[in-house]
């Protein structure tokens, strides 16, 4: 077996009250693709973390190479030969992109940082990404997708043996994902091993020699992809099959309750035009940079809009600020779910109640009893899995942070929900619980307007598509008339 | 004063307990006090306490609650704030302890009596003793520049600078070309002279001994020819070792020395606890030390 | 039935230990307290006496009411060092208004208040709209403020005021010293307020995240210029009721404030980071912090190594603090 | 041929426009110091003097070293309150081992410097290791080295030191005083350092994402202990100028340096979140600030009104640092 470049053995991870891993057994081939699958809070990035060197406390045993790994830091992992891309994007904020590439991996000449040289590796490996960005650039002015972009230029610059990439694709478009898989075949021929995690189905079969599932912690099945299909595949991780994933209703839809007219925000947007009506979904799809994000700041009055005019239900209206916009029935779900979407320290409670904080006053008082059912009720309608609503939500899996996020504009109640990417990094189980509960929201009369920038959700669950391409509409289509092709021949 | 002192030892059957409140100890003369208390109580058998003001009325008012508490027989107060003091003695009335204020006089009848110097007289010593400098030295000049290095929040220290100035002020060829608060710092006094060397500087005032020093390491480090640096208030090796080889800037000083207050307080202090009447005030020696009589001081 | 009764038993005990955990984890500083209270009590015949327990009380109220000031700031995610100096220029305007001037010394106080809400305020501004590190803003009105002091007492203690105040700082109901039964009144509405109003929440809610608050709705803005002005508002009150017990305002009135407050609340289990604690903890703090002075100056500790003390005595009571949360973790 | 000479011409103007943008907005402080200078010099003739400008970098040697110091840790997103009062304590170890113990003044010095690098090391350690915020940690720290600086001194100066050390802050090469040299050098290793060698990339690293840079397998506990106690190394080596500036050490060196240091880096355009801005900021922060001062003493400006002054210019650098990287966004 010395083609086995990776085994587990017997490998187990406690967190207080809950067993994220549980006697994992399992064995990574030289030079393959291993996916590790699993819904949210499975422990597929608990695991990575022990061969990061994060977490050093666990039971069972790892071999790389044959030989048993004890990591005691980060650093100990690099010098093994491991790369990790995390899932959640951790760049010095403050630091050039340059910088952040070689982060902990400096180049030196005669003892002293090089930085002639490193600028112009960053620059080929951001431009081999198809990407035209300053290298001189701090990351803390970049959007979250080309921080990605830039963590994974940090991490394919290590010279490694196994590299590891946990949802490198949740905030890509396309585009990007077609470049990161050609860098992936490259890594391949030079005999490199990957790690890749991802809730998206069609990524895997397209990229995976192996599929690992996991589900509570435990494993499931390694299997090599040919000997599944989609089907078996998401019985596996959710130890059902759910029926159709996108569970879209035909429902009468309404007027148009909101109106945007010539939106322009100078060098970011110019001249967008759409309606929403009452009971529909409307999709906004676009690469990177298009400027969906930028639009809907701008709508709900987080960002200052140059020109152009907003009408809800036919009535002209100045929004001047993020609450004004609450307060006019419009609500955001953020696509920044750590940083913007969460109060990360906070109770789970205390987050879902936290913009409909009228819905538990009572006299003007937050009254802790009725708090405590409102989050229990959407706790449990939403199935979050926590083990109980004191918990902060730092310690939820991503897939249960968004499920929060979202709770929290369920209790609000808002006419109009703007989605943007509401299902990054989401399992398949958990998704379709999501459409679901878009769909019952439509059904109440309520619109949704939904960024995101997987083509088979938009297909699947919008009424309408509006194409955007470098700050400006370049399309709009009826969801059944659209294909990905089409949408991508607009959007590029 | 000694039969007394052993009448109350012996009458109460234990040692006389006393709490002294100190203003401040991070400074030379008032650590020298805070020593001398210790060593004379030790000397004559008392319990004492030391504490540390801080220059801060609230912390001077719980350190003598906490005396009261602790049943002191005697407190001994220089208060930082002679008017924020009075409720805190107003306590000690009620537990019928009795006070005795050092260095600023608290104007409480309840007070046993002040022992204390006049700031206001220290500083117009110094003063006179300017004014025959200038007169000695300066006579062919017509100017002569004065910068004053004082502490202006301080009000004991303000005192000292309103002596000084009702000699100065009448004389003509004096000029104050600066008025500056160095805070006790001798960096800052250093750097107060070195802002002001280019317009020429014939005398400094410093209110305290280490903002004399400030002004002296300034002065060497510019070379100036001549300039009298006096100080309002000092004590210890570093100006009579000065004085006494005849510095070339440091000429003269106010001393006010330790032992004398601490042992006019402790005497004041026994005085009170026996029920004896005292004078509001009970005045200390105070002298100006220069090279002719700076000896007197030094042992 | 029987192992039913046995689980339920079980439980209970359970229950009990999860909220004595909790609560000793909220509330460490108490523990603090007693442990040293009990030491004190051995080493000093006078320290577990009636007298002294009110006088600790005493000496915390003023401090108490301005660290309730700071926790509040703290659990923002801030915090002010212009308290202190907030204390004495505002006090030092009352005191100069009603002593000097001879207005009424309720409309002199009033005065204080606002200005000292307005100081606040000043450093809310300059915080939200301004984006000046709070560190920055607070110092540089802290350095204004002492200088307004200063000026406006000319460095010399406005002392002996109105006795119509005298009551706040020196007076008593039955054996309760006024100032006491206003301090502690004041955390039973802070506490309330910081946990079961929409204005405590969302000190809470920016404290733990200002980015997530202001996209849960909450004017993050306004937030943080309301708490820097209820800390100003805070450290005047204090301000007065210490100017009442000492019955004068000096340039050391409220001296190291700032510091001693942000102490209490750190001892008291607030977290410099923002978002965690309780205001209450700021009160248990300041209890400490007084305590343990009080215990220094019964035992005749030599002032010079008081400092080194109560440094040492900090960084441990931090530590434990550390440590407790990491293994409750 | 032409329409490519006028690009050439546009792109060089574009290109030294930029540069001239970045300058600006890398050393804001440098024009500050620009204009003040300008101002003073209409305002005093003693100003724009040889003599005062000599005098302006001498009274800025210790601060500046210190300050560096204090760049570092901040750069490292960390401040330290301990610096002043480490200043105090070990330039007072080093004159007590030579002046009363008559040791060999250089290897007193050589103590005071070890002594500085461990209570730095001590506040790095009780920072990284022990997780007790750092500011707290200092704050022990800073109280800790006060108690120790009275105890070694017993409030009464140390002066008249050994004339071997003299040259150190009263000594001239030429007409330019050692300390000034030695400051400069001091200021273009530590930038050399910041930029150039690993450890001061990881001071980088780990101010501008501590997490990330612990995941990129940066030691960044150890880096935290290293810049902590070079902070310390600074600010003994700074007390040692000082002392031999002054020829003397009492309880009031360094004081107040701990907040000046910072005040320098804020306005040399160091941000206090950490990972941005460069340690020669510092310096020009220091001269700002030293400047700031001559001009007023020199101006023979109230006392009493300095430090509103100081405070509201504080807040103006900055204020107008923000609105600079603003517009530059
Ligand atoms: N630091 C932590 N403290 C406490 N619990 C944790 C911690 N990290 C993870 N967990 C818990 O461990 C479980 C596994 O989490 P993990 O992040 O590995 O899931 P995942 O499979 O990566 O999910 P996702 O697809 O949502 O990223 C979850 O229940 C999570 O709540
Ligand atoms: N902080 C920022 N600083 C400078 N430019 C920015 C910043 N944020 C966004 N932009 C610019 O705004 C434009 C749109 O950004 P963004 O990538 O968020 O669009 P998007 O369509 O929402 O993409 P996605 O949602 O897929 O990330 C881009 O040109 C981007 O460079
Ligand atoms: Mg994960
Ligand atoms: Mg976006």
């Amino acid at each position: 077996m010395n083609n086995t470049i990776l085994q587990f053995k017997g490998i187990g991870k406690s967190f207080p009250g809950v067993k994220a891993l549980d006697n994992v057994s399992f064995e990574i081939k030289k030079g393959h693709v291993h996916a590790l699958m699993g819904e949210n809070g499975a422990g597929k990035s608990t695991l990575i973390k022990l061969l990061a060197g994060i977490y050093t406390n666990y039971e069972g045993e790892i071999y790389l190479d044959g030989e048993l790994l004890k990591l005691r830091t980060p650093n100990d992992a690099q010098k093994h030969g491991i790369s990790v891309v995390h899932q959640e994007i951790k760049l010095a904020e403050t630091l050039s992109i340059t910088e952040n590439i070689f982060l902990g991996n400096l180049i030196y000449k005669k003892g002293l940082v090089d930085w002639k040289e490193m600028k112009h590796r960053a620059q080929a490996m951001v431009e081999g990404l198809g990407m035209d960005l300053e290298v001189d650039m701090p990351v803390n002015q970049l959007t979250v997708a080309k921080k990605q972009i830039v963590e994974i230029c940090k991490a394919i610059n290590h010279d490694c043996k196994v590299l590891i990439m946990d949802e490198p694709s949740a905030t890509l478009t396309e585009k990007e994902l077609k470049i990161l898989f050609g860098i992936m075949d490259k890594l391949i021929k030079d005999g490199i091993t990957i790690i890749y995690i991802s809730h998206r189905m069609e990524e895997i079969f397209n990229l995976a020699n192996t599929i690992t599932v996991l589900r509570d912690g435990k494993h499931i099945d390694t299997l090599p992809v040919k000997e599944c299909d989609r089907k078996t595949l998401i019985k596996l991780m959710v130890g059902r099959s759910i029926g159709n994933e996108y569970p879209k209703e035909e429902i009468d839809i309404g007027d148009v309750i909101l109106k945007a007219e010539h939106l322009t925000r100078k060098k970011v947007f110019k001249d967008i035009s759409f309606e929403l009506r009452k009971g529909e979904i409307l999709g906004f799809s676009g690469l990177v940079g298009a400027g969906r994000t930028e639009v809907m700041r701008a709508l709900v009055g987080i960002d200052h809009l140059d020109s152009g005019a907003v009408y809800l239900k036919g009535k002209k209206i100045l929004i001047k600020s993020f609450q004004n916009a609450i307060a006019n029935g419009l609500g955001l779900i953020p696509e920044d779910r750590r940083q913007q979407g969460l109060v990360q320290i906070a109770p789970v409670k205390e987050n879902i109640c936290m913009v409909g904080r009228n819905k538990v006053t009572r006299h003007g008082l937050i009254q802790a009893s009725m708090e405590k059912d409102m989050s229990k009720h959407y706790v449990d309608k939403l199935d979050i899995a926590t083990p109980n609503i004191e918990t902060e939500v730092q310690y939820l899996s991503g897939g249960n942070q968004q499920k929060v996020v979202i709770a929290k504009w369920l209790l609000e109640d808002s006419e109009i929900i703007i989605m943007d990417e509401p299902t990054r990094g989401i399992d398949v189980g958990a998704k379709s619980e999501i459409y679901r509960l878009m769909c019952a929201l439509v059904k109440q009369g309520k619109s949704i307007i939904m960024i995101s920038s997987e083509l088979p959700e938009l297909l699947g669950m919008c009424d309408r598509i509006m194409v955007m391409h470098e700050g400006k509409l370049v399309g709009e289509m009826a969801a059944r008339k659209a294909t990905q092709e089409k949408i991508m021949e607009l959007c590029t | 004063g000694a039969k007394t002192e052993e009448e109350v030892t012996e009458k109460e059957g234990k040692k006389l307990k006393v709490g002294v409140a100190l203003l401040y100890k991070g400074d030379e003369w008032l650590a020298a006090i805070s020593d001398e208390y210790e060593r004379q109580a030790a000397e004559l058998g008392y319990e004492i306490n030391v504490q540390d003001g801080n220059q801060d009325n609230e912390k001077q008012t719980q350190q003598i609650e906490n005396f009261i508490t602790q049943q002191y027989d005697v407190i001994i107060a220089s208060a930082a704030d002679a008017q924020g003091i009075i409720p805190a003695i107003q306590k000690a009335e009620e537990a019928g302890i009795p006070v005795v204020s050092t260095d600023t006089p608290i104007e409480y009848s309840y007070v046993s009596t002040c022992v204390a110097w006049d700031n206001y007289e220290t500083g117009v010593k110094l003063g006179e003793y300017a004014k025959k400098y200038i007169e000695e030295n300066y006579a062919d000049k017509e100017k002569v520049n004065l910068v004053m290095i004082n502490a202006p929040s301080y009000p004991h220290l303000v005192k000292r600078d309103e002596g000084f100035l009702s000699i100065i002020n009448t004389i003509d060829k004096v000029e104050i070309i600066a008025t500056q608060d160095a805070n006790g710092s001798r960096e800052v006094s250093a750097n107060i002279i070195n802002n002001n060397i280019a317009k020429g500087i014939d005398m400094v005032y410093g209110v305290v001994d280490n903002h004399a020093w400030g002004a002296v390491t300034a002065l060497e480090e510019a070379g100036a020819e001549e300039c009298a640096v006096l100080s309002c208030g000092g004590y210890g090796d570093e100006p009579f070792t000065a004085l006494s080889e005849n510095h070339k800037y440091y000429k003269a000083l106010i001393v006010v020395p330790p032992v004398d207050v601490v042992r006019d307080s402790l005497a004041a202090a026994v005085k009170a606890v026996n029920g004896e009447e005292l004078e509001d005030i009970t005045n200390t020696s105070f002298g100006l030390a220069d090279s002719s009589n700076v000896k007197d001081y030094m042992d | 039935m029987d192992t039913i009764k046995v689980n339920d038993r079980n439980t209970a005990i359970k229950y009990v230990g999860q909220q004595l955990s909790r609560f000793s984890k909220e509330y460490a500083a108490v523990f603090a307290i007693l442990i040293m209270g009990l030491v004190f009590s051995f080493m000093s015949p006078y320290f577990f006496t009636a007298q002294n327990i009110k006088n600790i009380f005493l000496q915390c109220s003023a401090l108490a009411i301005v660290a309730m000031g700071q926790a509040f700031i703290i659990l923002n995610g801030q915090f002010d060092m212009s308290l202190g100096q907030c204390v004495c220029f505002t006090s030092a305007v009352a005191a100069y208004l009603m002593k000097i001037e001879g207005i009424n010394p309720w409309l002199s106080i009033l005065v204080a208040l606002l200005l000292g809400c307005l100081v606040g305020l000043t450093n809310g501004v300059l915080f939200a709209y301004f984006k000046i590190p709070a560190f920055i803003a607070t110092l540089g009105l802290q350095m204004i403020c002492r200088s307004a002091a200063k000026i406006i007492t000319n460095a010399t203690p406005i002392a002996r005021l109105p006795d119509d105040i005298a009551f706040l700082g020196r007076g008593y109901i039955g054996i309760f010293p006024i100032c006491v039964i206003i301090m502690i009144a004041l955390y039973i509405v802070g506490q309330f307020v910081s946990r079961k109003t929409r204005f405590g929440r969302n000190i809470y809610a920016t404290g733990g995240g200002a980015e997530a608050a202001y996209f849960a709705g909450i004017n993050i803005k306004k937030t943080y210029c309301l708490t820097f002005a209820l800390g100003g508002l805070l450290a005047a009150f204090g301000g007065i009721i210490l100017m009442s017990r000492l019955d004068s305002v000096s340039l050391t009135n409220g001296n190291l404030y700032e510091f001693d407050s942000v102490i209490a609340c750190v001892i008291g289990g607030l977290s410099l980071t923002g978002g965690k604690g309780k205001v209450i903890g700021a009160l248990f703090g300041v209890i400490f912090l007084i305590i343990f002075f009080n215990g220094m100056t019964m035992m005749n500790i030599d002032p010079f190594y008081q400092d080194a003390i109560k440094g040492a005595v900090l960084v441990i009571a931090v530590l434990l603090d550390v440590f407790r949360n990491k293994r409750s973790k």
